[in-house]
């Protein structure tokens, strides 16, 4: 193993409200691939944007090729030779391969843009790490795969010495996996080192040297991969201390009428064949990692995606939903895990979004009945204990949590039976999050129904009934709440080779 | 060609256009004997210069993604004060060339502050430059039309560049060498130079062409000041090859510049295009122009079948996409 | 919000200095339209008596050289009777509804009369009756407006255009008689004829006024007329005693271009130009004439000899017009005297506002050629 | 801090920070002008003069404001009004329609022009600028085939079919200023009152959201679209009795008027903001400084200039509000 190339110490950066690294410590050699474990929220991506200059540390020291270093940008990274391979793609869909890859330092013959050499070079560059690209390719003709290849060809191409792999193999097929890691080898050959961040534990243990563990934006610690078990690894991840009490038993009776019934659903590669059933009075949970096709089945069964097949039982009943209106009308509600997006619309009033899909209830005539629409509202907003001071505020103006309310309070108008909580609590701070789950819990007690999506295995173990576990587009387990630990969730989250 | 594929895309819609051009002429002269002469080809390449001006160069803003909606009571504009400073005031014709090019641009730079520092929607911005040059060239020249020196003038020689008159009484229109030069440069310019690249990377992904440490600013401006430049050059080669600019004109000669352009397959939600289907796509617009008077139809139904061919050609892409 | 109210505000602030500036500068005489009138003092050309009146003059538009040829006749009888004119006029001749804005202006400024040519004839004519009721005079120049309100109009300034378009015919036929004489139903000529009609009655008439006396000539040379072409023309000439196009011997095709801009325009000169028995083309007024012209930039087939080509007859003037006359491409044109009508047109408000009483002018189309382009009483009505 | 932020003066959160201010500055022009020209710029004629030549423009203005509140933008509502009253009118005068035939004529094609506008932008995706652009030419296209390239003057009000023309001024009465009042009120319940605005409105600011609201929101796109169809085709009641002759050919000079008018109102570009009080004040002083600049002496061409530059200024405010809310 290679001398240390970067150490970061001490890292500490919050934002409003939250404490998003605490004293991280990192180390980094050459040659190796080091994994940084930890799940969602535990401060990884943080962290390394911290170190591309993306984010500005608080605190510590960051330093690399013995000098201690500070970005003000990924350029600068860039430069120096550390360089960042996104999840979410970068690219530039109607340039070529070579195109994108040199973007931004195109080679020049005078003014001419000499493309020749930019696929020359391409190519030299694929040769080099054994990917078989057409560097001419339009990019958005590329498969996700040979895209997020083309990022990691990017990235050697800066004669990085460190690169950091951001859930790179998220979107990727088997084969395609196996084309990454015999790069990764190569690179690791030229003295290369890499952070390499995934959930996938399999991974994890192919191609890692050693795993650094995170956990709420703490250094956990760092294990030789070839020395440590799977089970450790998670034991690190998972091992705080619920402070909120989880919930031991069902609170629903096991003879309670199912009211949603999901057959077979499929909907592209993140939803393959997905069943459940979910009963009246009942929080489901829905597990899993980043990815893992929770937020795509939501969107397929409520008709805001387009699904291949799946039969849909409502009450018993088999129904069609082919958009969002049928949906509704079917008494689902769908809260979307990006309420600015989705959920609300921040240039209306409180009121406004209040009514907004049920606004045929409150017609008087032709005119919408405002004084009615203000009465529920204002009911809701008690109820809900949302923080605004009259219903005519626009949403914009409120907190996440209060957003948030004013969804729920939308769905709720609208008399939906079926809730779907896509991530409930993301974006919210600890106080309004301790109201949210106090509201799910009263609408069960008064007999909705809840799936909840989250990727808090505190808010998964407190509030779920019972809890689906997804990866990959598949659903891997069911497991009642009486028998749920954060392990054997992990396990099931998590991808074993088949 | 770099990029084989999208060219090889772009091949096929130019190819379509070319076709749809060949029918247009086939069939116009098939019920025209007067449509199948060389006058009217020259016709149609006269009416075809200041339109495919504009074309190339409001491409630039149609890739980023925007529009350029100033560009026709633009070179009205331009081409009265060029015309009003030779006429009236005296200054060689060069000058009066260049000072309409020049005024160009201007305008182009005032609407790349505009939409790319100021980051106001481009339909607006542009919506508000073309109500200014429209005041503009007549407010600055006394709202009087003007005609450029002619052609048989001492100082008409800048006509003969678009359409030169030998002794024997051919007329030969060069002025179309001139555009299929252009053409080149221009398509050379969109793939090859930076100026090009940057502009479809930020009519892809503003964002990630950001990212890419591309001074995007600068390259977003530049194509608002691209389309500038060749509308000051087509109020020129409208200058050139009518008599009289009259002010108060020139509305709506942007929708056929910006409708060739988007026959020829520029996508009005950028990112794609090209030099050569916008050419194309404008003789689309010119030879309707021209020829369906020859075939009987009164001039009006050209404008409504612009229209059609706008819908059908921009509803052929969606329903591509949709597939 | 402060910054959006600032906004505002300073647009506002803009707006104003700008009506500010240019305030400044009309007063300094930059354009040089309307530069002389304010200077002349009632003590030099006062000699009508009654101190200097103000009328207001509105124009179709400044668009085309036409109007500034008016405008000088204008600002040399306001020289002459040391009175004061403003004018002005749309952006474009189609522009009604400016021009009525223009006229409710004027009334509102209280002048001692106006001036105007209207663009509409009908659209004016309830802000006639305002005027009326104003008690302000109105004399109508180059338009008539038939309709007018009992007294608002006092006195009209114009040309027949009727007897304009026959005056095109009249001299186009000499020219052509000889082929029009040869000319049988198995071996057509044609005459067109380029109309642009957006701007209504005035050109109607004058393209009417050309058909109607065509036909009336090639009548009385023996022979039968067919009008094709705009169905406008077609039926209004129907009953003149024309018949089908296929026993026709003459053919006297119309086109109207789709909108008044040259290019347009030249198009449907060249459609006519490009047919093989077309002997004969007339452009009705300026931009339709130039239209012609450029038609021929590619054609090449005007000349004055009908034997070598197309005769070419144009209306009013305009540098490209008369370069064709004196290129012997147009045989000639007919111009009306708009430096009459702008001058006659102050006299008789002068006229109106000294209380004497005035008649309706009518004036002619002249027929100019290069023979007489330089007479004294031509040359001053071909403006450039 | 938020609640502070919400305690406006009750007044400015009734009417409107941004309608204050364009009263305001309506109010300063107008004094401005009449300062400049000497007072000659006060009094009623001068109002009425005003109002009576600008209630097409205001009808418009109000149609083009339900298109951009959704995010879009037409740019045919121009030519497409003279394409109502050229073949409306052209039937009056040549085929002999009657009159009230032909009035409702005018409407009924100002909606189809709409449903075709909304249907195209609706259901096929097809960005809204290009299809006003086409429409814009077949809407001319159209007209000038039916008139045979002919303007159509309408009857005047001495005419027996001269009636129509009291729709703006009967014996003193101005029935134009009542009818733009009741349908400009009409248009703000519409867009405040009912489902329709309601939706048009919200999908203009999230089209997404409301889809997943379980919102027909393909059906309220195209509404907002046949809505403005119905007022371009009043519109062009109101140009021909105002202004009796249409000419074909024309009518683009409208477009940037009315859409100047809406977007100084505070209509936003980006969809989902949208004021009827402000888009009518908006018109207001779009004709104020047609006025200002003629009694002042100048040409059309100023008005231009400075009406862009004012949009300028208004779309900047706007856009640079939005940036900081974000």
């Amino acid at each position: 193993m290679g001398d240390i190339i970067l150490t970061m110490k001490d890292i500490d950066k919050s934002f409003p409200g939250v404490h998003a690294l605490d004293h991280v410590d990192l180390e980094v050699r050459k040659g190796e691939v080091l994994a940084l474990m930890g799940e969602n929220g535990a401060g990884k991506s943080t962290l390394m944007k911290v170190l591309t200059g993306i984010y500005k540390k608080d605190s510590g020291t960051i330093t690399y090729e013995g000098k201690e270093v500070e970005f003000k940008n990924t350029r600068e990274a860039q430069e120096a030779g550390i360089v960042i391979v996104h999840q979410e793609l970068n690219m530039l869909g109607h340039l070529s391969v070579a195109q994108n890859l040199f973007i931004g330092r195109e080679f020049r013959k005078g003014i001419r843009i000499d493309d020749k050499k930019m696929n020359e070079e391409a190519k030299k560059l694929f040769d080099r790490l054994n990917v078989d690209i057409d560097p001419t390719e339009t990019m958005s003709n590329l498969t996700v795969g040979k895209q997020q290849m083309c990022e990691i060809a990017k990235a050697v191409s800066f004669d990085a010495k460190v690169i950091i792999f951001d859930e790179p193999s998220a979107a990727l097929t088997e084969s395609e996996i196996e084309e990454m890691f015999k790069i990764i080898r190569d690179l690791k050959k030229k003295d290369i080192a890499m952070v390499y961040i995934s959930h996938r534990m399999d991974e994890i243990k192919v191609i890692t040297d050693r795993v650094t563990v995170m956990r709420d934006g703490t250094y956990v610690g760092t294990l030789i991969t070839e020395e440590c078990s799977k089970e450790d690894i998670i034991n690190m991840m998972v091992g705080r201390v619920i402070y909120e009490d989880p919930k031991t038993e069902s609170a629903v009776p096991k003879d309670a009428p199912v009211v949603l019934k999901v057959e077979h659903l499929n909907a592209g590669k993140m939803v393959q064949d997905v069943s459940f059933e979910l009963r009246k009075g009942e929080i489901l949970g829905f597990s899993g990692l980043m990815g893992a096709g929770r937020t795509e089945t939501a969107r397929a069964l409520f008709g805001a995606d387009p699904k291949e097949s799946g039969d849909i039982y409502v009450n018993g009943k088999k129904v069609t939903i082919n958009n969002p209106q049928d949906a509704v009308n079917c008494g689902i509600g769908y809260l979307s895990e990006d309420r600015k997006r989705y959920g609300i619309v921040v240039q209306k009033t409180v009121a406004e979004n209040t009514t907004m899909a049920s606004v045929n209830d409150f017609m008087k005539g032709i005119f919408i009945d405002k004084k009615k629409e203000k009465e529920i509202a204002d009911k809701y907003v008690e109820a809900l204990a949302t923080k605004t001071p009259d219903v005519e505020q626009l949403v914009v103006n409120l907190s996440g949590g209060n957003q948030q309310k004013v969804v729920i309070a939308k769905w709720l108008t609208r008399n939906s039976d079926i809730l779907i909580f896509d991530e409930p609590t993301r974006g919210i701070d600890v106080g309004a999050k301790n109201e949210i789950y106090k509201l799910m819990n009263k609408l069960v007690a008064e007999g909705k129904s809840i799936i909840m999506i989250s990727s808090e295995m505190t808010e998964i173990l407190r509030m779920s009934d019972r809890i689906v576990v997804m990866c990959e587009g598949k659903k891997t387990g069911e497991i009642d709440i009486s028998e749920a630990k954060q392990e054997n969730i992990m396990n099931l989250a998590t991808r074993e080779i088949e | 060609m770099a990029n084989k594929k999208a060219f090889g895309k772009l091949k096929g819609r130019e190819a379509m256009v070319l076709g749809i051009i060949a029918a247009m002429v086939i069939l116009f002269s098939v019920l025209s004997s007067t449509f199948r002469t060389y006058p009217t080809l020259v016709s149609v390449l006269d009416i075809s210069y200041y339109i495919t001006l504009m074309a190339l160069g409001v491409t630039f803003p149609l890739i980023t993604g925007g529009v350029d909606l100033s560009i026709g009571t633009g070179l009205v504009s331009y081409a009265l004060i060029g015309g009003f400073l030779i006429v009236h005031q005296g200054v060689p014709v060069g000058v009066g060339i260049l000072a309409c090019i020049g005024i160009g641009v201007l305008v182009g730079v005032f609407n790349g502050v505009l939409i790319a520092v100021m980051d106001l929607p481009p339909f607006l911005a542009t919506l508000c430059t073309c109500m200014i040059t429209r005041g503009l060239g007549p407010a600055l020249c006394g709202g009087f039309g003007v005609s450029w020196p002619s052609a048989i003038s001492a100082d008409g020689a800048f006509r003969n560049v678009f359409k030169f008159t030998s002794d024997s009484g051919t007329v030969i229109p060069i002025g179309i060498v001139f555009m299929i030069v252009l053409v080149g440069i221009m398509s050379f310019v969109l793939e090859h130079t930076r100026v090009g690249r940057y502009t479809i990377a930020i009519g892809s992904n503003k964002e990630a062409t950001r990212l890419a440490g591309v001074n995007v600013k600068f390259y977003h401006m530049l194509a608002y000041i691209i389309s500038g430049l060749f509308a000051g050059l087509a109020g020129v080669a409208y200058a050139a090859t009518y008599a009289t600019i009259y002010p108060g004109s020139g509305a709506g000669f942007e929708l056929d510049a910006i409708g060739g352009a988007i026959v020829g397959g520029v996508s009005a939600s950028g990112g794609v295009g090209s030099i050569v289907g916008a050419f194309l796509g404008v003789f689309v617009i010119c030879l309707m122009k021209v020829g369906l008077p020859f075939i009987g139809l009164q001039a009006n139904w050209q404008q409504i079948f612009t229209g059609i061919v706008l819908i059908a050609a921009v509803l052929i892409d969606v329903i591509k996409k949709k597939k | 919000m402060k910054k959006k109210m600032l906004a505002v505000l300073l647009s506002s602030a803009m707006v104003l200095s700008m009506a500010a500036c240019s305030g400044g500068n009309q007063d300094g005489g930059s354009a040089s339209s309307d530069g002389g009138e304010t200077e002349t003092s009632s003590d030099d050309g006062g000699s009508d008596g009654g101190g200097s009146y103000t009328f207001e003059v509105l124009v179709k538009s400044f668009q085309s050289t036409y109007w500034q040829a008016a405008v000088q006749g204008i600002e040399q009888a306001c020289d002459e009777l040391g009175v004061k004119a403003n004018a002005n006029g749309p952006a474009n001749e189609s522009d009604i509804a400016d021009q009525i804005t223009m006229i409710n202006d004027a009334i509102q400024k209280k002048p001692d009369g106006i001036g105007l040519a209207a663009c509409d004839a009908s659209s004016v004519i309830d802000s006639l009756g305002k005027a009326a009721e104003a008690g302000i005079p109105v004399v109508c120049f180059d338009t008539g407006v038939d309709d007018a309100p009992e007294g608002s109009v006092y006195a009209t300034v114009a040309t027949d255009n009727a007897s304009a378009g026959a005056v095109a015919a009249e001299n186009m036929f000499p020219v052509i008689e000889e082929k029009i004489k040869a000319a049988s139903s198995s071996a057509q000529v044609r005459v067109g004829e380029v109309n642009q009609d957006a701007t209504g009655l005035n050109i109607q008439q004058r393209g009417l006024g050309f058909i109607e006396k065509m036909i009336e000539l090639c009548g009385g040379a023996d022979k039968k007329v067919a009008v094709v072409g705009n169905e406008f023309y077609v039926n209004a000439s129907k009953d003149k005693g024309t018949v089908d196009e296929k026993e026709a011997d003459v053919i006297i095709e119309v086109g109207v271009p789709a909108q008044t801009t040259v290019d347009l325009a030249s198009t449907e000169a060249q459609k006519i130009m490009s047919k093989k028995d077309t002997i004969a083309i007339f452009g009705s007024n300026q931009t339709t004439a130039e239209g012609v012209i450029t038609a021929n930039q590619t054609l090449n087939k005007l000349a004055t000899d009908p034997e070598k080509g197309i005769i070419g007859v144009g209306f009013d003037a305009g540098t490209p017009q008369k370069e064709a006359i004196l290129n012997d491409q147009f045989i000639g044109s007919v111009t009306q005297s708009p430096l009459m009508m702008g001058y006659e047109c102050i006299q008789t408000l002068n006229k109106i506002a000294n209380g004497e009483d005035v008649s309706d002018i009518p004036m002619n189309g002249y027929w100019y050629n290069k023979d007489n382009m330089e007479d004294d009483d031509i040359k001053p009505n071909l403006y450039d | 801090m938020k609640v502070e932020k919400i305690k406006q003066n009750t007044l400015v959160k009734k009417v409107g920070f941004n309608r204050i201010v364009l009263i305001f500055v309506m109010l300063l022009m107008y004094l401005i002008f009449g300062g400049l020209t000497g007072g000659s710029f006060f009094g009623i004629s001068r109002i009425t003069d005003t109002l009576n030549y600008a209630y097409f423009l205001g009808f418009l203005s109000l149609g083009v404001t339900f298109v951009i509140a959704t995010g879009g933008i037409d740019f045919s509502i121009g030519p497409v009004m003279f394409c109502c009253a050229l073949v409306s009118g052209y039937s009056l005068m040549t085929y002999g329609v009657p009159m009230a035939v032909s009035l409702i004529m005018s409407i009924l094609i100002g909606v189809l022009f709409g449903a075709f506008n909304g249907y195209l932008v609706a259901y096929w995706k097809i960005p809204p600028f290009i299809v006003s652009m086409a429409s814009m030419n077949i809407a001319k296209g159209i007209a000038a085939v039916f008139t045979k390239t002919q303007s159509v003057s309408w009857p005047q009000s001495t005419a027996a079919d001269g009636w129509y023309r009291n729709f703006v001024n009967m014996n003193g009465i101005p029935v134009g200023l009542i009818v733009f009042g009741t349908v400009a009120v009409i248009c703000a319940v519409i867009l405040n009152k009912t489902k329709w605005g309601r939706y048009i409105l919200c999908l203009g600011s999230n089209e997404e959201a409301v889809r997943l609201s379980g919102v027909n929101v393909k059906k309220w796109k195209m509404l907002a679209y046949i809505i403005c169809g119905t007022l371009v085709g009043i519109a062009s009641i109101y140009f021909v009795a105002a202004y009796t002759t249409v000419q074909p050919g024309y009518g683009d000079q409208y477009n940037n008027e009315a859409i100047a008018g809406c977007v100084m109102g505070g209509t936003s570009m980006v969809g989902g903001l949208a004021s009827i009080s402000g888009t009518v004040i908006g018109v207001f002083i779009i004709s104020l400084l047609q006025q200002g600049i003629l009694a002042l002496g100048f040409t059309k061409e100023y008005q231009y200039i400075i009406t862009g530059l004012i949009v300028i200024a208004a779309v900047y405010s706007d856009v640079s509000a939005r940036r900081r809310k974000n």
